[in-house]
């Protein structure tokens, strides 16, 4: 049996089994030469999984793929690579310690008799960043060092270097700013009018409107729709499909803040001495503070600084009334301050651990009696708050490595949760999280909040930041250009403060 | 590869998930920390039938056994501290001149005139609080100093040892105090003293590891020190802590080397790094960290100690014992990982 | 402890000769394995001691080391430095024998200890102990003690298997037995430290449930060994040592032990090998001799020491 | 001293990258390779010092310079190779073992009747055969057996010495073979032989893991295996090449210990694990994989011999040494980790 000649790829029936999980129970879909295929699905409904079959990185259990009519099988990643198939993944695989050029041709070198072409190199890795917008980033840098935005950019650029026909992306806006996202999308454009194809993953359902031409839904490692019109479908029904439910209201409705609410949270004068300074800012009893700037603007390292992960310089940190001890985290936890910080792989988790082991973690001793822990317990509480936030897939005594990234989100703010936080602190708190999920995030964030939470908030989402703080503090290089109720200030005027003297 | 990894990934689940989420029957149950170590334990029934078949009830014999036992107590006690300090993503090769060098000191004490009349017990707390302090400066120069641990204890090695030079002034110093060497050469119902030792170190690391705070930490430290500080962990008082409990084992077993040949030296300990790690490795924690099983542990120092009983009883040449342990240690290891993977599957 | 006089040797009771009178200044490097065991730390202290003795001799001891390598560079050192003598107690014979042979070539007087070169060109004068006839002395000593057992069990404890020495003395000790008729039923290999003796031992103690002799190559990892045969509560055996510690020597003095008997290999060659040296330098002789020259090869006897005689022993004996 | 080091180094040292993207005044000075060796550079001039100082110009002499390098070289060989493993993601323990056994085997060869008629030539290529074989092995073990580095090579070491063993049958084998020692023994343009292949090899080390398709996918290798295998890196290959290089490296270095020594013997090599992986290390190569540095390798082994350079030269007490040793160690490590922060490396 043969597919249509107009696909250029073709799925049928697969199937891809992981000890425990059935990731992929049956997908079909097909990509035509030129067109922006999005792939829409709930955290762990198996796109990145389908992702690493096409790509070669790994084989699937059953099903067919047929690479422009003929069945094929890749192997391996070199195989696809060959084919003309090339793959953004969605946990940026880049090798920290090598070159940003070096990490482009990665496995592709450039060489004459085994011998690097580095100039050669260099080059083609400027043009391609150029090509992105990104100018500032040499090819010389470590790639370690770059933001995670940088990295980013550095993998589209990989990806584009392998000239391929096929061009996967897997959550590649998730780190972007709008700017950079506008930037990705006219590249993608001029890819498709020269025929490549794209199948594009994210849960921003705005960007598959504007970007793509066709839709197919996972759910549970299924195909549940597939050929949709990306312009035409309706929301209410990309997301029943997904979720089987309906949503309506994304962002909760705010309580105003009590006036007399206490400062639970004061930074003064705080500045780390190189990348920001004179950072002020109150959090009150039951308040959401958004922090907006672009990517690179410093609202990491704020963050970091305030919870003394890194040491300030200068300013203090007050929470409820008491100054913090400078560069202590221990300090900040005891005093009731808790971080979801920005790579929640590398910051965030213990990825060879079991669930409940990453939620415990920074309780511990309230399950211990004289050092010595209540295991059930532990899996007890932990089992109530995976349930609340809708881990998938259940079961508290899973490795953490198994579980899909928005998934992995959770298991991180579950921490917090059940540490019962004066002062939350959220770095990107909804970055590769579902649609569903990330209403029911805002949601618990809202209830937080109302249950007298201070919580400080940073995403590159600028409609996230709005819809969900109840002031906004906007940075630009390291400094507060503004700091107001989020009602009195809309999308266009914060994206104007952040870029100002940007764009100029 | 990725399957493996998975496979791998799964096979670091500290327990068995129970219940209604892993119905698995048989898979279930060798996925449980026995079943973990099914490999090890296979490897050691092989060896102990070998030991059987070629020596017959030489090696079948309470006190063959006794004797593995008593000669695996010394370096069990180290490597169950050494499971600590890999499982926290460290490593330590002064381990035996820590053993040294607290063997010289406690042993100078004795051997002076002023300690006759002072009780053997001074010898013991000389001892452990010589290799506690070792511990403990090798843990500051690590987790402070912020030397790489390899270095630093390298350098420790040479420093410890050449202290104990000094010290004993490269004499081997004789025990003879009385007391001491009747209580650890006693045993208690046909169990020597120093298998009882052993036996109560691997019980209280298995608990101290699997159901403290303290060994979750441990665990959340070597698996990934940035989430585990950011996580509100002081990650490297954490680190010091467990450099020092490694090095409170070294002076216990400084002590037990002690009774054993009834004297203090500075060649004590010789190569117990190597000893010691490869124990634990081969027991199944990761070098890397975050990943630690105290039972693995035992096994592997198990598996070596009868390892050069059986070759004796056989009177094998040191050079052919070199070559066959080579390849036995091959073998375990990949049986321990065939068996391993099945059972995460 | 090793206190020089009785480092002195044998030679030392008698005429205060010529030869200990200060002459011109002899500066002499040493070098010899890592110390990590007793009898080579003893061999150290002992050249130490020796060259203290004379206002004349400066000694130089480098760092010991079990690496060839190192070794060899060391001894390049002394060559750059251009001393008088050195004094070479190598790790491996043959593998110091071409930079021994610079130096022999670079005028410098080389005294080659314990363990010999391959080349008779490389050393001016050598200083052996005698490995093989001390596996051949504790070997008669136990064919004596055991006359006419036929069915006797003898066990060997080796020291580090991978020397040539150590080589050496079990051909001796399995020559030695051969006449008589035994032969080695177990054999074990220690690493020269009382550790390693007490772990070998132990399982010795199990691979043979009856023995009737044991020969311990080393009296340092005996002190091991009699730990462990203490621990097994076993006493049908009698037991022969090493080397000669001082430790073993008083054992046998008090006959309250297993050791009957020790072999002597005597840690005070280094010490000969600097006198020698000096002499050398100095261009004197040796004392009791007629010969105006230092001999090429001076081969130390490996006597038994037993109750008998461990008086006459002892005061020479290393403290392990 | 300093100079002729320099010289070496300046070898193998990558040219600072030139030009607009790195305009950072002296803190981009001092992220460059140069700087970022400054730690080990100020080490290795302090300890010059030292010896200059203590030992005058019995040290600072073309002599005594060339016996260091002379020590330099057969160990440096294998940490160059062994910078490659590390760098990789791996670790060997076996080197020692694989030089003695390509040492033995070459000279068995050269000792038996058959080969008095072949060419000396004929010892190198046996050498660098059993070397590179070895290494086969362990990078086979590991990368398709998958057993952990640590364990597969301990494993190996025991076997390779065992079997060294019994192939010489535990003698000095000695070889006479006329135009062999000659080669070795001599000297181009005043330079040893010895030291212009340590050189050569450290130069070649170098452009491998700096300039050619190998060097980069090393890199990936051990930083991010998962990545490289994402990338198309056939990882599992790879990493059996790397074991490889290095017991070539070993086989080498066999070559050149036999050319010293006039000997192959089971006893060579002895700790050169150890050595090799503190000299790595030392010069800044992550143990964890990923970063390595040749010209760092090269600074810690000059930094390693010339300090028992200078306790050879000074008639320091022993033990007084080794504990001197420790410390040197640990101050060269924070001297170079505080001068390399500053530099922003
Ligand atoms: N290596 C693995 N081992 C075990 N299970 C895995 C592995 N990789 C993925 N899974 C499981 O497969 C399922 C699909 O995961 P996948 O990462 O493909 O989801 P996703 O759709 O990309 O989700 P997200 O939107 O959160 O990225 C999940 O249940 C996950 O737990
Ligand atoms: N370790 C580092 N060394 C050098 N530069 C770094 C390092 N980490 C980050 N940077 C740089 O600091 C800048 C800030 O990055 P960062 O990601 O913290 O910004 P941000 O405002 O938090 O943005 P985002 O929310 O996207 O993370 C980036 O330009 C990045 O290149
Ligand atoms: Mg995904
Ligand atoms: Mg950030």
């Amino acid at each position: 049996m043969t597919a249509p000649a107009a696909a250029l790829l073709s799925v049928r029936g697969l199937v891809k089994r992981f000890p425990g999980v059935t990731a992929l129970q049956g997908v079909d879909f097909e990509v035509r030469a030129g067109e922006v295929h999005c792939l829409l699905g709930q955290n762990g409904a198996g796109k990145s999984t389908l992702i690493k079959v096409l790509s070669g990185a790994h084989r699937p259990d059953e099903g067919e793929i047929y690479w422009r009519g003929e069945l094929v099988s890749f192997g391996n990643p070199t195989a696809a690579m060959r084919s003309g198939v090339a793959a953004i993944y969605q946990e940026l695989d880049l090798v920290a310690g090598l070159s940003v050029a070096d990490n482009v041709f990665l496995g592709h070198e450039l060489s004459t008799m085994g011998f690097s072409q580095r100039a050669e190199a260099r080059r083609r890795t400027r043009a391609l960043l150029d090509l992105l917008g990104h100018p500032e980033i040499s090819p010389d840098r470590d790639v370690g060092q770059l933001s995670v935005a940088h990295q980013q950019v550095v993998s589209m650029a990989r990806a584009l270097s392998l000239d391929g026909q096929l061009l996967i992306m897997d959550e590649p806006s998730a780190v972007l700013d709008p700017d950079e996202v506008r930037v990705l999308f006219g590249v993608i454009r001029e890819l498709t009018a020269r025929g490549v194809a794209v199948v594009y993953i994210s849960h921003r359902l705005a960007e598959i409107r504007e970007i793509g031409d066709r839709v197919t839904v996972l759910k549970d490692g299924r195909t549940v729709a597939t050929g949709l019109s990306a312009r035409e479908v309706k929301t209410s029904e990309l997301i029943a499909l997904m979720t089987g439910r309906v949503l309506d209201n994304v962002f909760p409705d705010r309580k105003p803040v009590a006036p007399d609410a206490p400062e639970v949270l004061v930074v003064r004068g705080l500045g780390d001495g190189d990348r920001f300074r004179d950072v002020d800012f109150t959090v009150r009893s039951g308040e959401v503070v958004g922090l907006a700037g672009l990517v690179g603007s410093g609202r990491s390292e704020i963050l970091e600084t305030v919870y003394g992960a890194r040491k300030a310089a200068d300013g203090t940190v007050e929470v409820n009334g008491r100054a913090l001890r400078r560069g202590s985290v221990g300090a900040a936890v005891r005093a009731g301050m808790g971080l979801c910080p920005e790579e929640r792989k590398s910051q965030g988790l213990l990825l060879d651990q079991a669930v409940y082991r990453n939620i415990t973690v920074s309780s511990l001793s309230s399950f211990a009696r004289f050092g010595f822990l209540d295991d059930r317990a532990e899996r007890a509480r932990s089992g109530r708050l995976t349930e609340a936030l809708d881990v998938r897939p259940a079961g508290v005594d899973r490795v953490v490595r198994g579980l899909s990234g928005g998934n992995q989100q959770k298991v991180v703010l579950a921490r917090w949760l059940l540490r019962e936080c004066r002062v939350l602190l959220l770095d990107e708190p909804t970055r590769g999280v579902d649609v569903g999920a990330r209403s029911e995030i805002y949601e618990l964030i809202r209830e937080l909040a109302d249950s007298g939470v201070a919580v400080v908030v940073v995403s590159s989402d600028i409609e996230e930041v709005l819809g969900l703080a109840d002031r906004v503090l906007v940075l630009r290089e390291g400094r507060v250009v503004h700091d107001g109720p989020a009602d009195e200030i809309d999308e266009s005027r914060v994206l104007d403060l952040v870029m100002e003297g940007h764009a100029a | 590869m990725s399957e493996d990894t998975a496979a791998v990934a799964a096979h670091e689940q500290q327990r068995a998930p129970v219940g209604k989420d892993n119905g698995r029957g048989i898979s279930g149950l060798l996925a449980s920390p026995a079943g973990r170590n099914t490999g090890l334990v296979v490897a050691l029934v092989l060896l102990c039938l070998g030991g059987v078949v070629t020596a017959g009830d030489r090696f079948a014999d309470v006190d063959n056994l006794l004797t593995i036992l008593r000669l695996a107590a010394v370096i069990g006690v180290v490597s169950v501290g050494m499971t600590f300090v890999i499982t926290g993503g460290g490593i330590d090769l002064s381990v035996g001149a820590i053993v040294a060098l607290s063997s010289v000191w406690a042993t100078t004490l004795a051997t002076q005139g002023i300690a006759n009349d002072t009780h053997w017990i001074v010898i013991v707390f000389t001892a452990l609080l010589v290799g506690g302090a070792c511990g403990l400066v090798n843990g500051a120069l690590i987790a402070y100093g912020r030397v790489v641990a390899f270095i630093a204890t390298l350098a420790s090695l040479a420093a410890a040892r050449g202290l104990a030079e000094i010290i004993s002034n490269r004499k081997t110093q004789i025990v003879n105090v009385p007391g001491f060497a009747a209580f650890f050469d006693a045993s208690v119902l046909g169990v020597p003293v120093l298998v009882v030792i052993f036996a109560a170190v691997a019980v209280a690391g298995w608990v101290l590891l699997n159901r403290t705070t303290f060994g979750r930490r441990t665990f959340a430290v070597g698996g990934n020190p940035e989430a585990a500080r950011l996580a509100g962990i002081d990650v490297r008082r954490h680190t010091v802590m467990l450099y020092t409990l490694l090095g409170l084992c070294c002076g216990l077993a400084a002590v037990m080397l002690v009774a054993r040949t009834t004297t203090g030296s500075a060649t004590h300990g010789g190569l117990y790094e190597l000893d010691a790690i490869a124990a634990v490795v081969i027991g199944g924690t990761l070098l890397s960290g975050g990943r630690g099983t105290i039972a693995g542990t035992v096994f592997g120092v198990l598996i070596f100690t009868t390892l050069s009983n059986v070759f004796t009883l056989n009177n094998l040449s040191i050079s052919a014992q070199a070559v066959a342990k080579g390849a036995i240690i091959v073998v375990a290891v990949l049986l321990q990982q065939r068996l391993a993977r099945r059972s995460g599957a | 402890g090793n206190t020089p006089q009785n480092q002195g040797g044998g030679n030392q009771g008698g005429v205060k000769v010529a030869n200990d009178e200060p002459g011109k200044k002899v500066v002499i490097g040493f070098s010899a394995p890592a110390a990590d065991h007793g009898w080579m730390a003893a061999i150290t202290n002992a050249a130490k001691a020796e060259a203290g003795k004379y206002s004349d001799v400066e000694l130089r001891v480098v760092e010991g080391t079990n690496d060839v390598n190192l070794q060899i560079s060391q001894v390049e050192t002394f060559i750059n430095d251009k001393v008088d003598a050195i004094v070479l107690l190598p790790f491996d014979g043959a593998a110091l024998t071409p930079v021994a042979l610079k130096a022999m070539k670079a005028g410098i007087t080389v005294i080659n200890v314990d363990r010999e070169f391959d080349s008779p060109f490389a050393a001016r004068s050598t200083v052996l102990g005698d490995n093989h006839g001390m596996g051949v002395s504790a070997g008669n000593y136990v064919c004596e003690r055991l006359k006419g057992k036929t069915d006797a069990v003898v066990a060997e404890i080796a020291g580090i298997d991978s020397l040539p020495l150590t080589q050496d003395r079990s051909r001796g000790f399995a020559e030695a037995l051969a006449s008589c008729g035994l032969k080695v039923s177990n054999r074990v290999a220690a690493e020269f430290t009382v550790e390693s003796g007490e772990k070998a031992a132990a399982n010795l103690l199990q691979a043979a449930r009856r023995i009737d002799a044991i020969w311990n190559h080393d009296d340092d990892q005996g002190v091991g060994v009699t730990a462990a045969i203490k621990n097994s509560g076993r006493n049908e055996f009698f037991m022969v040592g090493g080397a000669g510690s001082a430790n073993v020597m008083r054992e046998i003095k008090a006959d309250n032990g297993p050791h009957k008997a020790t072999v002597i290999y005597p840690s005070t060659q280094g010490a000969d090998g600097i006198r020698l040296a000096r002499l050398v330098v100095q261009g004197k002789s040796l004392g009791d001799l007629v010969e105006v020259e230092v001999p090429r090869q001076v081969e130390l006897y490996a006597p038994v020491v037993t109750k008998d005689n461990v008086d006459r022993y002892l005061p020479t004996a290393f403290e392990s």
